[in-house]
Order: C-alpha cells, then structure tokens, then sequence
C-alpha cells in the first residue's frame, strides 16, 4: 500500500504543477489510527499528506457535486466503489464526467473502522468489501497500479436470507427494534452517492409526506423509503453502514432490494456504466406477472 | 380558508334505502372544514344543482362535494354546475356511494352508511387540497401524415385531401399501392384488383393537396395532437428523382439480380428497378444490396456502372445519401397494413420445404396476367399446370398453438376466390379445400361462397390436414373428413396454404415511436372497440385498415374514411383546449437528473435549461419540464421522482395523502 | 404509550383502502355496482387517474395510519389508458411487496391485482377475498404510529412519542 | 453411466433382437442397464383406455422402484416409454395425481425417476455422432429410412423430439455413416395392434410405410420400436404376397445397426432372428468400401 501512497502523492503533484488540476481530493491520515478522512490538496508541497491505508473507505465522489460550479480543475482519487459512485452521479446527471479527472486505484479492500474503533485486535475488512465484487475502477482516466482480484464474484445474500427466513412477526420486531434505534440524523442519506438530489423529500417540511417525530413508524416510514429510493441504483458501497451511529442495519435493507430486482428483472449492478436505464426506470412487457 | 359545502344525494332510493343520507350530512357537518351539509333527493336534478347554486352564495362555499354515484357518471354535470356557482370546477370532488356503496352492500344498512361517511371525509379532504385548474389550449397545424400508401393509406389521404387539407403519404418502398396492388382479383365481383387501385394510385400523385414521400422511413414523432413533429428518412434512391424520366432503360440493362419481393420471390428483378409496371412514382430506385456496382464497392472495387451509361436524362446517382428532415403535421393517420403469416411453423405442411405448397399471396402473383407466369397457373417446381389443387384454410390463424388465435376474416373469401380462379383457369383441375369453418359475413359473401361449391365444383371439406409430405413429384395431403369422420387422402399436385394475416413485424416499434398502444398479437390498439375504432388512445393520432386488425378492401377503405372524417375534424378546428390535469415539476426541487424523462409515455417531459442564483453567482442547470399539451396525467412521473418535484394536478401526492389520512382517522 | 390499543378481536372488521385507476378498476368496481354484485362492506375506493400514479410511500404511509390492507388495482397489462403506466406499476409493486413482506407486513395485507373495466365480478371477487384474508391476519398491527409491537428485551428503548 | 432398465414385455417376445443388441451395445458404450427388479407390464393400449387410474399406476410403480434406486429408466420399447413418460408427467404436474397414484401402488412416487426413451439416450446423453473413432465398421453405402412411429415423439409434452419431423434417428444413423434417404412416413403409424385384432384397417396402414419406403429407394428401415418392427418385418412377406410384390426390406432397430457399426457379430445382436432376411445386407457392409467410409 506504500508503494501505490507514494505513486499517488506522484501523480497528485504532477497533476498540480502541471496545472492540470488545482485541487486534488484524496484521503488524509486523521487523529486515530483508524481515521482516514478525505482531504483536499491545493499545492504540490501538501501532496506529503496523502495516504494509502486500509481505512480510505470513504466515498470521494460525492464531494464532486459541491464542484460542478466551480472553475477550479478538480482530480480525484477513486477505488471500485468510488468510480461506481461517480457513474451513478455522471447518470443522474448531477455531474458531467469530463468536467473531472479520475485517477482510479484499485482497492484490497478497506478494514471495518467501527470495529476497530472498539478496539477488535484482528480487525476485519467491512462488509461491504468482504463482499467487493467490483475493487478495481470501472470508470477512470487513468489508473494506479495492477488490479486485483474481486473478493467475490456474486453477491452475499446470506444476511437477506436470514430475516426473509423470520416470520412476519419476527420480521416487525427485528426492524422495529433496528429502526427504534434510528435519530433520524440523515448521516446515510448524506454519504449515500444515490442520494443526490438537491431537495430530498425529507427536507421538505411541508411536503406532508413525514412529520418530524421520532419513532420506530416515522424512522420506518424513512427507511424503507429510503431503500426504494435507492433500489436498482444503490452501488454498493457500504457508506451507510459505516456511518450510522446507532448501528441500523441499512445496507439490509438494500441489499434485500438489490436481491428482488435482480430476480425478478435480470442482474443490473448500478454504476457500471451510464447508459442503462435504472430498473425501475423501464419495463420489460415480459416482467413476471403475479398480479393476475 | 376552505369552506366546504357537502351534498348527500339520495338517488331516490338507489342510495337512500342502503345508506342513511341525513345521517351522512349531518356527520360531515362537523368535520373540519365543512360550512355547509345536506341530503336531497336528487341532486343532479335541475333542483338538485339550485341547491348547490345557491348554497354556494348563501354559505360562501369556495369547495364542494356531492356525495351520489360514480364520478364517471356525474362528474362533469357537476362541475359545471359548481362553475355556474362561479367556483372554477377543479373546486369540487364526488363521492361514490351509490356504485361504490349503496348498490353493492345491500341489506348492510350501518355499514354501508358508516363507509359513505369515510367516502365523503375523504373527498371533504381532497377537495381541501384542491386547487383552481384552468384548461389550456394549443394550436393546431393544418395538414396530415398518412404512414403507409396501401389502399387504407390511399384512401384516407384522398379523403383528407378533398375536404382541403394538406396531407402526405409516407411509404417506405418504392410505390404506393401497398398489398392490394399484388393481388389478382376481388371478391366477391371479381373484378381486377390493379383496374379499380391504379386510378386511386394516379389520383393520390396528381392530387394539389397530396404529396408522395416514397422509399422514406418514420424515424421519430415528437409533439402532441394539432403539433406534431416528424421525423423522416428518406432513403437513397440512387436515383434522382427530378430527372429522371421513367423511361426504364436502366432496368431492362441491369446484370444485377435479386429475388422479386413483389412477385412472392417467383422471379428475379433487376438490381434497379420499380416494383411493378404500374409503380407510382414511375421511376426506379437502386436496390444497394443487390448491385454489382455497391456489392464491388464492399470489396474496394468500383464496377459495373452500367445504369448510369445507358440513363438518357442522367439521372442515376450513385452518391445520393438517405436524407432526414423533419415535417410538422396536425394529425396522423397509422395505415401500415399487415403482412403474410410464415406457415413454415407448421412441420405438418412440411416446414416450408415443398417448393409446391405455396401461400395465398404466391398464388395471386402466379395467377396474376403481369405475373412472374403471365397468368398461367403452373407449379413452382416444374412449371406444370396442376390437375389437383388442394387449398388449407387457418394456417395460422384460429390456432394459438402454433399461431395466431384470432381469425384472420379474409382467408374464407380469398381461399373461395382463388378456388373459382383456378376451376376458370384449368377447367380440368380439381380443387379440394379443407376448411374448420366457412365464414363469410358480408354483403354478396355467402352467394359467392356457395357459387363457388355448386357452379364451380369445388369440393370442401370440413376438417383439419394432418400432414403433407412429397410423394415423388406428387404431395400427398392426408386430413379427416370431419363431417364424415373418416380419414381423406388427397394426391395433389400443388397446395395452397391460406397464411394469416399479421402485424407488420416491426409494428411494435412502429407503435412505440408513434407512441400508441398495440395488442399482444402486435395489432395496434384502437381507443374503444366499439365506440373508438379508429381512433387511439394518443389523441391526433388515428388507424386506418389492416394494422388495426385483420380486414378486407371494403372493411379497410371504409375505415380509411372514418379516419379521414375524424383527421378533418381536428384540423377544422384553429385551437385545441387541454386538460388541466398535467403534470408539473417545481424547478427548484427538482435536482435535474431525468429519470422521469423516460419514463413518460408521451415524451411530455425534457430536460431544459435555467438559471439561478447560488453562493453569489448565477449558475445555469437542468432541470426537467413538462410540456402540457403532451402531458396526459397518468402519474408516472410523479413516483419516478424522488424528491417529489413532480406532482400531478388534482392528484397531487398532499389530495392523495390527505384522502388517505382522512380514511385512517377513522379507524378505532 | 406502550402498549398495544389494538388486540384481536372476534368481531373485528378490517378497512381495506383500494387504489383504483380510472379507466379500469374503477369502472370495474362500477359495473360491479350497476350489476348489484354484493361485496364486504370493507373497502375504500381511492381514484387515481392510473396505477402508475400510486406512490408506494401511499401505501406505507396507510400502513402508519392504522389501515388493514391496501389493494392497488389497475387495467391489465397491455391495456393501460396510457399505454405503458401499469407496466412501471407492476416492476414497482412486485419489489414493493417483498420489501413490505420483508419488513414485517403480513402477507396478504397488500396486494396489486389487475381488474379491468369489464370485470366487476372480479372486483367483488379480489376485494371478498382480500377482505377475507385479512379478517384472518386481524388488525394490523405492524409499522402503525400508535402501536409499538411487545418486545422482550426492548421495553426501556421503545421511543414512541 | 447407469440407468434401471425397463424391458417391457415385448423385450422378451417379439422383440427379442432389441433386448440382445440393446444390451450388447449398451456394454460397448460403458452404459449399465440395470434391470427393474419385479417390474410389471407398462399397461400399453389396454390399461389406459379402460381406467385412468391403472393406465397410470402401472408405469408408476415401475418408476417408483427405479425412484428408490435413484435412477432414471432407460425404455427401448416407445408404447411403454410412453405410458411411463406419461405417469411420469401426470406426477409432476398435481400434487393431486401424486398422491393419489403413491397410495395406489402403495410406495413414494415423486417424478423425480425421469422414463426415458432408449433412442433419446443413445442420441442426447451419449452423442455417439461426435465419436467417430467408436465406429469399427461404418455404414458407408447404407440407405436408410428412419422410422420413428407415432408414439415415441408424440404428444408433444411426452416427445422428445420434434412431433413433425424428428431428427434424433437421423443424426445417429447419419453419424454412423449411413445415407439418411428423405421420406414423409416417419411417424405415419404402422397399424399396431390393429394387424392383428382388424387386419382390414391395420394391413394397409403397414403396406402404405412399405411401399413409400420401397419407393424412397432405401436398402432398410430403421426403427426404434418393437411393434413397429412386427408389423414391417413379420407381416412384410404377408402384404408383398397378397400383391404380388417382393418388397426385401429389412428392418432393423438402430440399436442393431450401432452394433455393426462397432463390428459386433450378428448372432450376437439378433440380426439372424429376423423374418426378412437381414444378414445380407449389412454383411456387406465395409466390403468395397471400406477405406472410403473410414475416411469419411
């Protein structure tokens, strides 16, 4: 990981003394030892402050969006999940991809920071990159490195499977108790790279869709809302889990959604490209019909 | 602040013997909101509406409901009532509690009057919501497209033309005249079918008001009824058309072959060619696929030429390239016909291998005078005039197994036809049909059918063929004889096999550029079956013969007609008045990102450019915006986006969400 | 509050909200009128001009407010007013379903049935069904916003106004 | 691979030659035919036009023995693969059928014991046509007729090839080197049982499949089924002789011939036992040409 840290301080400070880019986002080594934490560099001499480590789970590409207006030249760092998130953006057309320069890395996969910040001796890779099925970007104008291996070829559903296998009542209580726990922060919202618009209906006071109290129905109403929201267009990445402070179990939830629309409509894995129409943006007449 | 004015109708007994309507007032009277509650006996009656009149001036009412029948029903009466009240009609809402309520819980009296009260405290909440609708109105382009140059096409544009209008034939090969002008003879007159088309072609191409836009595709419709953009390939020649004179030396000059699609693939034309003598425009194109000259350029070649050497009037154009422009229309007439049903399925007929079972539409060219035979009746195999014929009836049709389960109306009568053809042809042959039914409904149909079993001597048979194989130069045709219950076995020497009739095979596409609905076969869909048969559910846009549905010549020019009448109607008109009921999206929730442009089945809705003020500059961005006139309030939009920028008028999600509120208050 | 106001009960009576579209199932359950066909008095008929335009945040929101069991019903496949509406309904729906199965809502409690405008037998046929199942299932009693459902171990947590 | 091996009764009788080169090339191609322990009569033309019911269970059992070996039945003869694929298929389309068929014959019968016809074995699980080094002796110069019957590929759902124009016999006698002569009888029926019980209706039904097949100017017929076999080689001499016409068609099953193919003597595959005389001809085979069907 050294060697890919020093390659990308490189790359960074080519790109800014050449003025082909004036700022470069990346990841920063913060207080602890598992914080990473975005940064932006605007000079060739805090190039020195990039890292490469096994805690740069953080999604970059949302912060292009707060760039679109901007004349600054902006590169940026992208692992798997990264450029996925950069082509969700790119296809719902909240960025233009040659606005930008990504310089993709591939990723081993980044290390769970709750765990460690328990203080887990052997920490684990998160979940969501244990389950990576796309580390190395798939959207890039250049990229670092050779690329590895995915760490799985198809998707875990074993997590899906367990509360599909509750019964109805089981099923209530387990995501009463999940969503009871929910403060309504809007930290997943806020990560998520499907959860770009500019207005979300959630900040919409008046819309009538939600009140602002707080309880297991409400934080329901938010989170299965959520997931539908997101359905067939959610990358996978993990971000919401990572950054839920009550521990909700989110990525469950989209993940179930992940697993119903690819049943039933054919496998689409979100930001591959940004051509295709998102699932429940088409139809197929031929859908499996259970209506009649 | 809502004042809302409830009306219970008892529609005389129909709702008042079920549901108690005074107790429905009087507990609407204490909902919020509402100013004004009342039972009456009928409400839509002219006392009925007074009551609402006057209720409106007396009580200062600015919202009503009428709680009656179905607002299928009523719906309109009322809101022109509520505007004489001098309230705008998007003002009111309805409650269904006669078909909803009274009609269909019979004898359940307290539930039946505890659920009209539910009904109504959900309109009461709409119609809190409700906001004041005007209709639009967007004008009109006074000229047609017809899509299609058969005989429907012909027809309806001769129409249109005649009553004044400008309108344009779209064909895609290279003449009108579509599938009648293959065909030999008419039932049941038996008159020529090129001697009564030919005058039509003429009359189309030399009519002020038509003109011909042939050998084009339809690539793109965009636009509503009364304005609609069309976008039009038209293909290359290789020929140019102001020059050239028709006078057909190139054709008779060309090496070039390629397989005569107009004579069945009987023959080969030449590789420039017009499809058949009568062609209209009379002036060849150049079929690339089959050239010597584009075939060699493939290779880096450059041969043959010969076309260009012998052209008098130096009309030949190798270069030319397909042309795309856009013309604007008014309406549209969909007249794209059908095509043969391929029996090649059936493995019982041989799979399309035997060179002498032949389809219906072979036989009108092998019979035809201007034919690949000049008329004579011969097999394709060895050129022999055949002493047996057996004709099949349903190939195709009537059968889901295999094919299509719909009758395809035409095959009895051209299978009759073509029988009494061949006994005028060959006195000598004999001509077996084995048919599932007879079905001639039409006018001098069943005379024909029965002259052609008693004076012409064909022989029918009530049954299904189970197999055809060869049998030396001889196919044996086995099937039962139903009526008699025994297997049959017939040596012939040539089959006829009468194919269905189908869509076009690209009608789907051709439907979803032109945006209308199509059934499962393929066959567009007209508005109502009954009462909306040329029209479609896209309004500007109308149906005319064969792509409709299976249809004969008079069935066909008569519809061609009614599509013309209701093409005339709309282009008489300088303004068209739109629905209020559209969608809109707020341009400042709306984050831009168009997934609602895909998903709107009448395109109503693009992305477009505006510009704002954000963190001290004014930055340009885009967002999505809907086209009223297009726009024709189904809703899909609304759920595609996210953040709820798109909300649907009179059905907006806060009406929706209120009509759902108000029915859960009541629970426990 | 804590506890549950809503218990099983013998006599108990579902309320059943129908999302109809206009152009068939509302017209079916019309022709189900004008044919005097007999059905619970359990449903609400909401109009909606196409099934397409039934957000399922509609249905969770019910949910919340305490209704029983939520219909959408629209025209068949191929026969929507707008061509193409029903056909986004259904790929919404049949996701929608499994996630609200997945989150707790009993099966059976939504539906999505396609009812056209000459069906008024199947109307009264879908919704005495549905009504049916759901006087079975009972209240509902999952996602409401004045209901917390028992929990052994979550008592002191329960955050419900 | 191995499948339980139901003979049916005709195996054992008229059929015979079928068991023989059945079994014999069976071993040649590393197959394991293992018999049905206690099988029973497959209820072909009787059973099911009687009772439903019986014309059901009857192959049932037969494949709910198989079933408890977890094994899929290899059937030569096509009346009994086609009652039994019917059983089979009836089984697996109701729950209803199931259970009412395991409490007639008294044992589990859940359809997964799959009844196969021996030609689609030897045609799709085999794919003998893509070993062509297997062949010893190829039939070069061989015309052939393939004739299928009615029953092997019909109805539809219990057919394994097309009910119109099958292809299975065609590609393996085509991979075995023999010229596969064009003819429209592949599934006319041969009268079965009717030669027998009304010869009126049954002889001419068999004497029309001779006479095309003597016109297509094949050597032989080749045939999968042991009924079809009785009526064009038993009553072939019959039906010449009434005309006055000396058809000398032998019939052979396809089994007999992928023996000669692999150069098995002919006793050993039945060939002598025919009533036409069926040695001539494929001893021939190979003589002249040899060198030139080896090539090929």
């Amino acid at each position: 990981m050294l060697e890919m840290q020093q390659e990308m301080r490189k790359v960074a400070k080519e790109l800014l003394e050449s003025g082909e880019a004036t700022v470069v986002i990346g990841w920063e080594k913060g207080a602890l030892p598992y914080q990473t934490s975005p940064v932006l560099i605007r000079s060739a001499e805090e190039t020195e402050k990039l890292v490469w480590d096994e805690y740069c789970q953080q999604n970059l590409s949302n912060y292009l969006i707060d760039f679109v207006y901007s004349d600054e030249k902006v590169a940026i760092f992208a692992k798997g999940c990264d450029t996925r998130a950069f082509n969700r953006l790119v296809q719902d057309k909240r960025i233009k991809a040659e606005q930008f320069t990504v310089i993709g890395v591939p990723c081993p996969g980044m290390k769970d920071r709750k765990q460690a910040a328990k203080g887990v001796a052997d920490v684990p890779l998160a979940k969501a990159c244990q389950e990576c099925r796309y580390p190395n970007p798939v959207y890039a104008n250049r990229t670092l490195g050779q690329p590895v291996t995915p760490r799985a070829t198809a998707p875990d559903y074993s997590d899906v499977e367990a509360i599909e296998a509750m019964s109805a009542d089981e099923k209530a209580k387990f995501w009463q108790e999940q969503y009871s726990k929910c403060i309504r922060c809007y930290a997943c919202r806020n990560v998520c790279p499907a959860c770009n618009c500019t207005n979300c209906i959630f900040d919409q006071s008046k819309s009538g869709w939600q009140s602002k109290d707080i309880n297991a129905s409400e934080n329901q109403f938010y989170g299965i809302t959520r997931a539908f929201h997101v359905a067939g267009r959610c990358i996978e990445c993990g971000q919401c889990d990572m950054v839920c402070p009550s521990d909700v179990p989110i990525m469950l939830m989209n993940k179930k959604a992940k697993k119903d629309l690819d049943q039933l409509f054919g496998q689409y894995d979100a930001g591959l490209e940004t051509e295709s129409l998102i699932p429940l943006g088409r139809y197929d007449v031929n859908d499996p019909e259970e209506f009649m | 602040m809502e004042r809302v004015g409830v009306f219970v109708c008892h529609c005389g007994s129909n709702i008042g013997s079920v549901v108690d309507c005074a107790k429905v007032a009087e507990e609407l009277r204490n909902y919020p909101n509402v100013v004004h509650s009342v039972d009456y006996k009928y409400m839509c009656s002219e006392p009925g509406q007074n009551l609402i009149k006057e209720a409106v001036k007396e009580h200062n009412l600015n919202r009503v409901v009428v709680c009656s029948c179905s607002p299928r029903m009523h719906e309109n009466t009322f809101r022109a009532c509520v505007a004489q009240a001098g309230l705008n009609p998007y003002m009111f809402e309805m409650a269904n509690i006669r078909e909803h309520c009274s009609w269909v819980h019979a004898g359940h009296n307290e539930e039946a009057t505890a659920k009209a009260i539910d009904l109504a405290k959900m309109a009461v909440a709409k119609v809190c919501k409700n906001k004041e609708l005007k209709k639009g109105h967007s004008p009109v382009t006074k000229r047609a497209l017809v899509v299609g140059g058969g005989i429907a096409g012909i027809q309806a544009a001769l129409d249109i033309a005649n009553n004044g209008y400008q309108v344009d034939i779209l064909e895609r090969t290279p003449s009108i005249g579509g599938k009648m002008a293959q065909i030999d003879k008419t039932f049941p007159t038996i008159d020529c079918s090129a001697c009564i088309l030919t005058p039509r072609m003429v009359e189309a191409s030399s009519h002020p008001n038509i003109k011909l836009i042939t050998f084009a595709e339809l690539e793109k419709v965009e636009g509503y009824v009364g304005n609609f953009d069309v976008t039009i390939r038209s293909k290359a020649r290789s020929v140019d058309m102001s020059k050239c004179t028709g006078c057909g030396t190139c054709m008779t000059k060309c090496p070039g072959k390629a397989d005569d699609e107009f004579n069945m693939n009987l023959q080969k034309r030449p590789a420039i060619y017009t499809p058949f003598p009568q062609a209209i425009p009379n002036k060849p194109v150049i079929d690339r696929e089959s050239c010597l000259k584009f075939k060699s350029r493939k290779d880096g070649k450059d041969v043959c030429g010969i076309c260009a050497k012998v052209c008098p009037a130096g009309a030949i154009d190798y270069e030319q390239e397909d042309e795309i422009f856009v013309e604007h229309y008014g309406a549209i007439v969909m007249a794209t016909g059908y095509d043969q049903f391929d029996h090649s399925v059936y493995g019982e007929y041989g799979y399309g291998k035997y060179p002498d079972v032949i389809s219906g539409l072979h036989f009108e060219r092998l019979v035809n005078a201007s034919g690949p035979t000049m008329g004579h009746i011969v097999r394709p195999s060895d050129h022999k005039e055949p002493k047996t014929v057996v004709m099949v009836k349903c190939v195709g049709s009537r059968d889901p197994e295999h094919g299509k389960s719909y009758c395809s109306r035409t095959c009895c009568m051209y299978s009759a036809k073509q029988a009494t053809l061949i006994r005028d042809h060959c006195p000598d042959t004999k001509v077996y049909i084995f048919y599932m039914d007879v079905r001639t409904p039409g006018k001098g149909y069943d005379e024909f059918y029965n002259r052609t079993r008693e004076e012409y001597g064909v022989e029918y048979i009530r049954g299904r063929v189970s197999k055809i194989y060869q049998d030396g130069e001889q196919l044996i045709v086995k099937g039962e004889d139903s009526l008699l219950g025994r297997p049959v076995e017939i040596l012939a020497d040539m089959v006829i096999l009468a194919d269905a009739m189908i869509p076009q095979n690209d009608a789907a596409k051709m439907a979803q550029i032109v945006g209308i609905g199509y059934d499962n076969d393929g066959w567009f869909t007209e508005a109502h079956a009954k009462l909306g048969p040329v029209e479609t559910h896209t309004a500007g846009i109308f149906l005319a013969g064969a792509c409709q549905g299976p249809k004969d010549i008079p069935d066909t020019v008569a519809q061609a007609g009614a599509a013309a009448v209701k093409v005339c109607g709309l282009l008489s008109k300088d303004q068209l008045e739109t629905d209020p009921c559209t969608s809109e999206i707020d341009p400042a929730l709306c984050a831009g990102c168009g997934h609602c442009v895909g998903v709107c089945p009448y395109k109503a809705i693009s992305l477009e450019t505006i510009e704002e003020r954000k963190a001290g500059k004014t930055i340009s961005r885009q967002v999505a915006k809907v086209n009223a006139s297009l726009c024709q309030g189904c809703g899909a939009c609304t759920v595609t986006c996210r953040s709820s920028a798109a909300n649907l008028n009179h059905f907006t999600n806060a009406q929706i969400l209120a009509e759902v509120d108000a029915l859960c208050q009541t629970i426990l | 509050m804590s506890n549950n106001p809503v218990e099983k009960t013998e006599n108990f009576e579902p309320k059943i909200l129908v999302f109809a579209c206009n152009w068939c199932t509302y017209a079916g359950a019309d022709l189900a009128g004008v044919s005097r066909l007999q059905y619970p008095p359990n449903v609400r008929v909401l109009r909606v001009p196409c099934s397409c335009r039934v957000n399922p945040q509609f249905v969770v929101r019910a949910f919340q407010r305490g209704i029983d069991g939520v219909l959408v019903a629209g025209c068949h496949p191929g026969d929507c007013h707008y061509t193409t509406g029903n056909y986004y309904t259904r790929r919404r729906f049949l996701l929608m379903t499994r996630m609200l199965e997945y989150v707790g809502i009993d099966s059976g409690r939504f539906q999505t049935r396609w009812i056209s405008g000459s069906e008024g037998p199947k109307f009264q046929e879908v919704v005495t069904e549905m009504t049916e199942i759901i006087r079975q299932l009972g209240p509902n009693q999952k996602l409401r916003d004045d209901v917390t459902i028992e929990m052994q171990d979550f008592e002191e947590e329960a955050v419900n106004e | 691979m191995e499948y339980a091996y139901y003979p049916g009764c005709s195996l054992d009788s008229t059929g015979i030659e079928f068991n023989l080169s059945t079994k014999a090339v069976a071993k040649a191609f590393g197959i394991q035919l293992v018999e049905i322990p206690d099988w029973n009569c497959c209820g072909a033309s009787a059973a099911h036009s009687t009772s439903h019911w019986l014309g059901l269970s009857l192959p049932a059992r037969n494949l709910a023995i198989a079933e408890a070996a977890g094994l899929d039945v290899a059937i030569p003869c096509a009346a009994c693969y086609a009652r039994s694929k019917r059983a089979e298929v009836e089984v697996c389309k109701s729950e209803e059928t199931r259970a009412k068929i395991e409490e007639i014959i008294g044992r589990p019968y859940k359809g997964e014991s799959k009844a196969r016809a021996l030609l689609d074995i030897f045609h799709r699980d085999l794919g003998v046509y893509t070993d062509k080094n297997a062949l010893k002796k190829p039939l070069a110069g061989l015309k052939v007729v393939t004739y299928y019957g009615c029953l092997m590929v019909r109805p539809v759902d219990t057919g394994f090839d097309d009910p119109e124009d099958p292809i299975s016999l065609d590609e393996i006698m085509t991979a075995l080197g023999a010229e596969v002569v064009p003819w429209g009888f592949k599934t006319e029926c041969c009268g079965a049982s009717l030669t027998a019980c009304r010869p009126e209706v049954g002889f001419p039904m068999t004497e029309k499949i001779l006479d095309a097949a003597k016109k297509s100017g094949a050597d032989c017929i080749v045939t999968a089924c042991p009924m079809c076999m009785a009526n064009l080689d038993m009553r072939q001499d019959q039906i010449g002789k009434a005309k006055n016409v000396h058809y000398d068609l032998p019939v052979y099953y396809f089994t007999e011939l992928l023996g000669v193919a692999l150069n098995m003597n002919n006793k050993e595959l039945g060939i002598p036992r025919h009533f036409v005389p069926a040695e001539a001809l494929v001893n021939k085979i190979g003589q002249a040409k040899t060198t030139e069907g080896g090539e090929a």
